[in-house]
């Protein structure tokens, strides 16, 4: 794969990165003029576009492009220089059409134009920012940039009207905002309006040292708050080649799956309340406060758990924690067929999700979704066995897959994947090591070295990427979190285009999203 | 034979029901408190405020179904009387008449399923 | 968003004797309505308040009502951000009227973890909105806690309390 | 005294106006006791206990509710259409408590046995979707309007079955009045010799009020509250309260035409009407908490496509049977 890219593109510098302490395998110089030519290489390479974010160096801007492989692990990170008075670049959503997301997102935090973009309203912000905030300096949103940031209104047409899918609806899981143009009962566009959240993640991180950064990942998405916090943590040990005891591996890889299942048995109840049967809520519910029990025995909280630490954990696992577990599984195993009989087996229920929001395996590469949206389609790209971290390493389990990639596939796939969590937890638990359950010499105020990591998590959504660029401080220079949702968001516009306002519905549910998550 | 005046009962039930109605309603007027706030009469749309009214020329897909649904209410109706005298083991030719009538009755949903009416495709524009 | 720049003109019912207030206000209290609007990670503890386990339908505050026409208590569970503030003021006012409102949360009450020094999006408490009845601290509180709340509030409508306040032994 | 009270109003119309004062408290106390029951009902098949604080076992609760929704304020919003807008809930009630007139309670116990007793129910329960679009179109809002039109659709299409069915039971009875019905049903009761058109029927009355798995009108999940998005207080409880009239109805018409009304063994008639008539009543209830929304067209369709053929070759089957006999 090298070769054929050093022979391809001539006028860049390119340079082998090393996998295990960077996270991405090559890092490419490119100039705004050969962006294009680079993005098209990528594109023809089958590549898919991993993440696309901007860091403020105080003397220039650069926009960093994460391109990755479904087939085989091979992370090239792409960046190019801007000029920080006027930082303006190409835009690729032509090449990518998702693209167009992250742009506008940097257009609103950075203030890059970016050329010929369709776009450039706001996303996250309103109009009463007035600078742009992720800058480390102050930087005032010009005049013209105000106006191109401004809402438009949509005009009132004859026959179709549109409706305001808002903030406060009962089936839009939090506080997501989906403009719906309606001719009559079928959608013509649905164009998401976001950051009703926004609580700022990536600029606390900026002046918070890395331990005090811990509690954020558990608010980012409150229903896998470990699988977050574990991204957090394996970055930073990642950065700071800190190496974690057996031990603590494995007790991670246990409460994540437990945390896993709660978060895919939240779901099942959300989704089956937006389709109309709310009893399945509550018996889901049954299990998950089995499961919070469980957890809040060793993590002490409930929801938003702070239980790991660079280097291990916070206390180590007692044996109730172990019978608890143990007694859970067997429980839960006895109680999937309950779900299989009143929820699979229902007649109204197979009608609302048989093919219906089907994502074709060909257009995932253009959206870069994760997680169940694409195991729906058929494609088996789990990161826990693309790249493993953790204890998943030496567990041995198959990854879910779906055939066509609509609704009733997602729903089999994570049906699927509790019992898989549910296999992975007994193996883990068998094969517990003793030891020590944190690394010994850990500095109370960590200085990791100067560079960037890149680290990623499969979260029950999809694929968590943390990219951490650090200047020997004990604060982060810049951290950015690249989340499944908010990829996964990218699909409902395609999706629901033409569909009925139920299968919207429906289409919106099976994308299992968490608002705090996208908006960071 | 009973004459209108007959079914005063009902007409009696019909004045008691706008009652039974309009006196909870005066009682919640005089002892509801009040609050009026500057988007308290707004109508409501999830929070924000909504992008033009709601009466527009709204495209009810479903149009065809009322056609065949005249069609059908007003037949069904003409058996009721063939409904009411009908008589046991009596002469065949009443089941006759039933069949024929419900052939027809049946002919307009298979042209309908055939035409296509009961089948929604996807709209996708562009 | 300094002063609250919510203007509410509340006027008094046209019959007022002191036995029907009672008897409204005690039934006021036995069925709060809330309004189905959760924002961040407390709105899942407001959930699984009204799940089995913690069941909020058992004072009869189950009926959560997707419409603010229809519900008379608003629980503002999460972090109200500046674009989400309008939201909330225009929800808070199409309520009928008699209406309460109870802060959930530490980002609720007052901003909670998220407010540091050039924060740029935060409210920084809901009181500088709507005015609220009960505050419930914690991120995010237990559901007992929601349930205390409600007790809370149901106290302040009537004026007595429902359950015996568990006495601190120490 | 009663003498002279009598031939001065004159017997018919004591009659009617005993009728009238015993039908509105049965609609009262069992609006009441029925928003326990679905709350009771809830909480048990949710595994969880509903409504137990307020008096004893909850029973208190729906008078909470009641006394509650009167104390609250009734909003009107400014840009609404006024006439259509309170003519709405008004108007939703009317053919509810219209098609009491005509039900056999008991074996003399029916306010004015109509020789066409059945027209009168089938002609009052379509008009109660009329006040559903009036609300709808009225409340100018989004969600209400594509509730309403949805409602007319569903109703349209639920309506011809409905028919369909009560048409098989008269071929059987020979006669509109749903007294001869109920004696005509002395000896086996019609849905042993008509399973197929109780069901339908069955079917028919579960979509006429708008109940799981067909409440797409208010569905809450996709179009918030349906038609009653803008109704507030009082105005909502008459929609709360004309719902429930309605299933008591639609399940006191099923038993009168399919479960032989107030016949029974050994208990006297009105106790075997409640009775039958409360069961399905919890069997709508126990529809909506195991049963998901079904889609829009899937609706229509099912009607379309399913139930009418169905209705069809049950009334040529009856009427071939009837004239083997």
């Amino acid at each position: 794969m090298l070769e054929d890219i050093k022979s391809e593109i001539t006028d860049i510098n390119v340079a082998e990165a090393s996998y295990p302490e960077r996270g991405y395998h090559l890092a490419i110089e490119a100039r705004k003029e050969n962006l294009l030519r680079v993005i098209k290489f990528f594109d023809d390479k089958g590549f898919y576009l991993e993440d696309l974010c901007c860091v403020d160096y105080a003397d220039y801007l650069e926009l960093v492009y994460f391109f990755n492989n479904h087939t085989e692990l091979f992370r090239i990170k792409t960046t190019i220089k801007l000029t920080p008075d006027k930082p303006s670049a190409p835009t690729i959503s032509n090449i990518y059409t998702m693209a167009h997301w992250y742009e506008r997102e940097i257009h609103e935090f950075f203030g890059v134009y970016f050329e010929n973009h369709p776009n450039l309203t706001y996303l996250f912000l309103h109009d009463g920012i007035d600078s742009y905030p992720l800058r480390k300096n102050r930087v005032p949103v010009s005049e013209d940039d105000k106006r191109l940031l401004s809402f438009p209104i949509p005009h009132e047409e004859e026959d179709t009207f549109s409706v305001n899918l808002g903030p406060q609806h009962p089936s839009t899981h939090g506080v997501l905002r989906v403009i719906l143009k309606l001719d009559g009962e079928y959608i013509l566009s649905a164009d998401p309006v976001l950051g009703y959240l926004h609580r700022m993640h990536e600029k606390m991180a900026e002046n918070r040292s890395y331990a005090q950064f811990l509690p954020n990942p558990a608010r980012m998405d409150y229903l896998a708050s470990l699988n977050f916090n574990l991204a957090h943590v394996a970055a930073v040990e990642r950065l700071c080649a800190i190496a974690v005891p057996e031990r603590a591996q494995y007790v991670r890889t246990i409460t994540c799956e437990l945390n896993r299942i709660a978060s895919h048995i939240f779901w099942l109840g959300a989704f089956l309340g937006d389709l109309g049967g709310l009893t399945p809520f509550l018996y889901g519910f049954d299990d998950r406060e089995n499961i919070l029990d469980i957890l809040e025995g060793i993590t002490g909280s409930r929801l938003t758990y702070c239980y790991f630490r660079f280097g291990g954990l916070y206390n180590d696992v007692d044996d109730n924690f172990m019978d608890a577990t143990r007694a859970f599984v067997k429980r839960m195993w006895k109680r999937l067929p309950m779900y299989e009989k009143l929820v699979t087996k229902n007649v109204i229920f197979i009608n609302r999700v048989e093919d219906v929001g089907i994502l074709e395996r060909d257009k995932v590469r253009r959206f870069g979704c994760s997680g169940p949206v694409i195991r729906g389609t058929g494609m088996p790209f789990d990161m826990r066995k693309v790249e493993p971290y953790a204890a998943y390493g030496d567990m041995d389990f198959e990854i879910p897959v779906g055939e066509n990639g609509d609704i009733l596939d997602r729903y089999m796939v994570r049906m699927r994947e509790i019992e898989t969590s549910l296999r992975i937890i007994s193996a883990a638990l068998e094969k517990l090591p003793a030891g020590p359950f944190n690394a010994e010499k850990v500095p109370k105020k960590l200085k990791p070295p100067k560079g960037d990591a890149y680290h990623v998590v499969e979260s029950p959504r999809g694929q968590l990427g943390v990219y951490i660029v650090s200047d020997e401080s004990d604060t982060p220079y810049r951290m950015r979190w690249r989340v499944p949702s908010y990829s996964n968001l990218m699909t409902f516009p395609h999706l629901a285009q033409g569909t009925l306002i139920a299968d919207a519905i429906a289409i919106l549910g099976s994308l299992d999203l968490i608002i705090p998550e996208i908006d960071r | 034979m009973k004459t209108l005046s007959e079914f005063y009962p009902v007409f009696i039930f019909l004045i008691v029901a706008i009652v039974f109605t309009l006196a909870p309603l005066l009682i919640a007027t005089l002892i509801a408190p009040g609050t009026r706030g500057n988007k308290t009469l707004n109508t409501y749309e999830c929070g924000v405020d909504p992008f033009g009214g709601a009466w527009i020329r709204y495209s009810a897909v479903y149009y065809i179904y009322a056609l065949i649904f005249i069609a059908f209410d007003v037949d069904v109706l003409y058996l009721f009387p063939l409904a009411v005298s009908y008589t046991r083991g009596g002469n065949v030719y009443e089941f006759y008449s039933l069949f024929v009538f419900i052939a027809v009755l049946a002919l307009a949903v298979i042209y309908a399923w055939g035409k296509g009416v009961f089948t929604w495709k996807r709209k996708i524009l562009s | 968003m300094g002063k609250r720049s919510l203007y509410l003109e509340t006027k008094d019912p046209i019959i007022k004797f002191a036995l029907v207030e009672k008897v409204l206000d005690l039934a006021r209290a036995n069925s709060l309505w809330p309004l189905g609007f959760g924002l961040a990670c407390c709105a899942i503890e407001m959930m699984s308040t009204a799940m089995a386990r913690f069941d909020i339908d058992r004072f009869g505050a189950g009926l959560f009502r997707a419409t603010p026409r229809q519900a008379d208590l608003m629980i503002v569970s999460g972090t109200v951000t500046k674009k989400m503030a309008p939201t909330l003021v225009t929800l808070y006012e199409q309520m009928p009227s008699p209406k309460w409102v109870i802060a959930m949360g530490n980002c609720a009450i007052s901003g909670g973890p998220f407010v540091f020094e050039g924060q740029y999006n935060v409210v920084e408490g809901v009181d500088l909105l709507v005015p609220v009845d009960v505050y419930i601290p914690g991120c995010p509180p237990r559901p007992e806690g929601l349930l205390e709340g409600l007790m809370k509030l149901e106290e302040k409508i009537t004026g007595t309390r429902r359950f015996p306040v568990p006495q601190a032994k120490w | 005294m009663i003498e002279q009270v009598i031939n001065i109003v004159g017997m018919a119309n004591i009659r009617v106006i005993i009728g009238l004062t015993g039908i509105l408290t049965l609609i009262t106390v069992s609006t009441l006791l029925l928003t326990w029951a679905e709350r009771k009902v809830a909480g048990h098949m949710q595994r969880r206990i509903a409504a137990k604080e307020v008096g004893p076992f909850g029973l208190l609760q729906p008078i909470a509710d009641a006394i509650k929704l009167i104390g609250k304020e009734l909003l009107t919003p400014a840009d609404v259409e006024k006439p259509l807008y309170f003519l709405g809930p008004i108007l939703i009630f009317v053919p509810v408590l219209v098609s009491f007139v005509v039900i056999p309670f008991d074996a003399r116990l029916q306010v004015m046995d109509v020789n066409v007793g059945i027209l009168v129910i089938l002609a009052f329960s379509s008009l109660s979707v009329l006040s559903i679009l009036i609300s709808g179109w009225g409340s100018n809002n989004k969600y209400s309007l594509i509730g309403a039109v949805r409602s007319v659709a569903q109703n349209i299409a639920y309506e011809i079955p409905l028919l369909l069915s009560v048409l098989a039971v008269v071929f059987m009875s020979n006669s509109l009045s749903m007294n001869d019905i109920v004696e005509a049903q002395k000896g086996l009761w019609y849905v042993f010799l008509q399973p197929i058109a109780f069901i339908i029927f069955f079917i028919a009355c579960v979509a006429e009020t708008n109940r799981t798995p067909f409440d797409l009108p208010e569905g809450e999940s996709e179009l918030v509250a349906g038609f009653h998005t803008e109704y507030s207080g009082m105005r909502f409880a008459l929609f709360f309260l004309a719902e429930y009239t309605n299933i008591v109805i639609v399940s006191a018409v099923a038993t009168t035409l399919f479960l032989g009304g107030y016949n029974g063994p050994i208990l006297p008639g009105i106790v075997w009407f409640f009775l039958k008539t409360y069961f399905l009543v919890f069997v709508i209830m126990w529809f909506r908490w195991t049963f998901p929304r079904v889609r829009f067209d899937q609706l229509l369709n099912f009607s379309w496509k399913i139930l009418m053929p169905l209705s069809f070759l049950n009334l040529i089957a009856t009427g071939a049977l009837l004239k083997l006999l």
